[in-house]
């Protein structure tokens, strides 16, 4: 049960060793960096130290108590990332699988709108635009 | 009361400094971006259109009404894009 | 892209290397032996050669053709499993999140009640029970 | 005609064999459950209560009104409970 948030990379499968044990449900989320059809080598991730770490442990706090869960992880990147490299992950652990996957949507529905990162796309030229929020992930919230 | 005042992403780059420290007595958020954006026009810039600013008080999200008092810590940014 | 039947162990790192590359969201479900409150000791999971493989490919490629997947994965164990290991993992990489959880959770409701699996209960006075369907694991799939 | 006829779980279990080869005129599924379950009491028990029955013909899922014209092998199993 904890949140990170680091500039080095992440081996989920180091992280799943021992996690959740005793649970029937392991769900893990993990997001990488696209090249968007060649138009990007990189991203800028950009975050809110101090705040960062409160709102991630809140959310995974909220999504334990809500869905039972007998573990969470989650592990957030900042700085440069290479195209293809992972920018975080989200891991989830509970008895049955719908909480587990229920759980995880959550945290990554909250993520993507409340916790306190900002995407800058690095093309073949340098840095370019900061990544607009979109509003389909604004909308997923209302369902929770 | 002095807060201190922080800016992220391209707000951070509008306003040219990550954070500074503001003398205020504005009662609420909304006093306070009236009072920034008062000062330069870098400022008035990053924050003329305030559909696209989020705001954090001590590290809580938050909201332009919400009353400054007792606030140490106040944070503009744009919408989040993490995950 | 591919369906695996075996006795062995599987490692989600190694599974997950390479995996999905050029995807933005890759997610990952794996099922674990509980102990059902010291009940268990092991389960025996016995299946039908064959029709196995043809149904978990079937399923894959369904929801790789359905969720637009640039990548999928589908390992099952059988034989004789102690209580916290691994029984079975899909792995789903798609462009966004929702794509790669819907699959995911597609494909898990297809596993649990269409794939020719079944499981015993193993407890400390040796086999026990055939584990019998649970009603909501059917219901589940009329949601798709 | 002949058929492999295949059975899993407990339907293995209270049969006593995992598979043998019947010889059949049945057209449906249905009636070659019913020439298995005259066979002897066994096969009778084990196909008794048809609802806890699933049926798959040359490894696809199928059910007790199907055909079984051309059918090489049938199984009889249990509701499947993997994942």
């Amino acid at each position: 049960m904890s949140a990170r948030v680091q500039r080095a990379p992440f081996d989920i499968g180091a992280e799943l060793a021992g996690f959740g044990a005793g649970a029937g449900a392991v769900v893990t989320f993990s997001g990488l960096v696209r090249d968007e059809d060649g138009r990007l080598v990189a991203l800028e991730i950009e975050h809110y130290p101090g705040m960062t770490e409160r709102a991630l442990t809140a959310y995974g706090e909220a999504a334990a108590a809500r869905f039972g869960l007998s573990d969470w992880r989650i592990i957030h990147r900042y700085g440069r990332l290479e195209v293809g490299e992972q920018i975080m992950m989200v891991a989830t652990a509970a008895r049955h699988r719908v909480a587990a996957f229920q759980a995880a949507e959550y945290l990554m529905d909250w993520l993507k709108s409340r916790a306190p990162f900002w995407k800058r796309e690095i093309g073949p030229d340098g840095p370019g635009n900061w990544v607009e929020a979109r509003s389909g992930d604004e909308d997923a919230l209302t369902r929770w | 009361m002095a807060v201190d005042v922080l800016y992220f992403a391209w707000l951070r780059e509008r306003i040219g400094q990550p954070r500074e420290r503001i003398e205020t007595q504005a009662a609420t958020v909304r006093e306070l971006v009236a009072q920034l954006a008062a000062m330069d026009e870098w400022h008035a810039l990053a924050l003329s259109d305030l559909s696209a600013v989020r705001v954090a008080i001590d590290q809580e999200l938050s909201d332009l009404d919400a009353p400054l008092a007792g606030a140490r810590e106040v944070a503009f940014f744009p919408p989040m894009t993490g995950g």
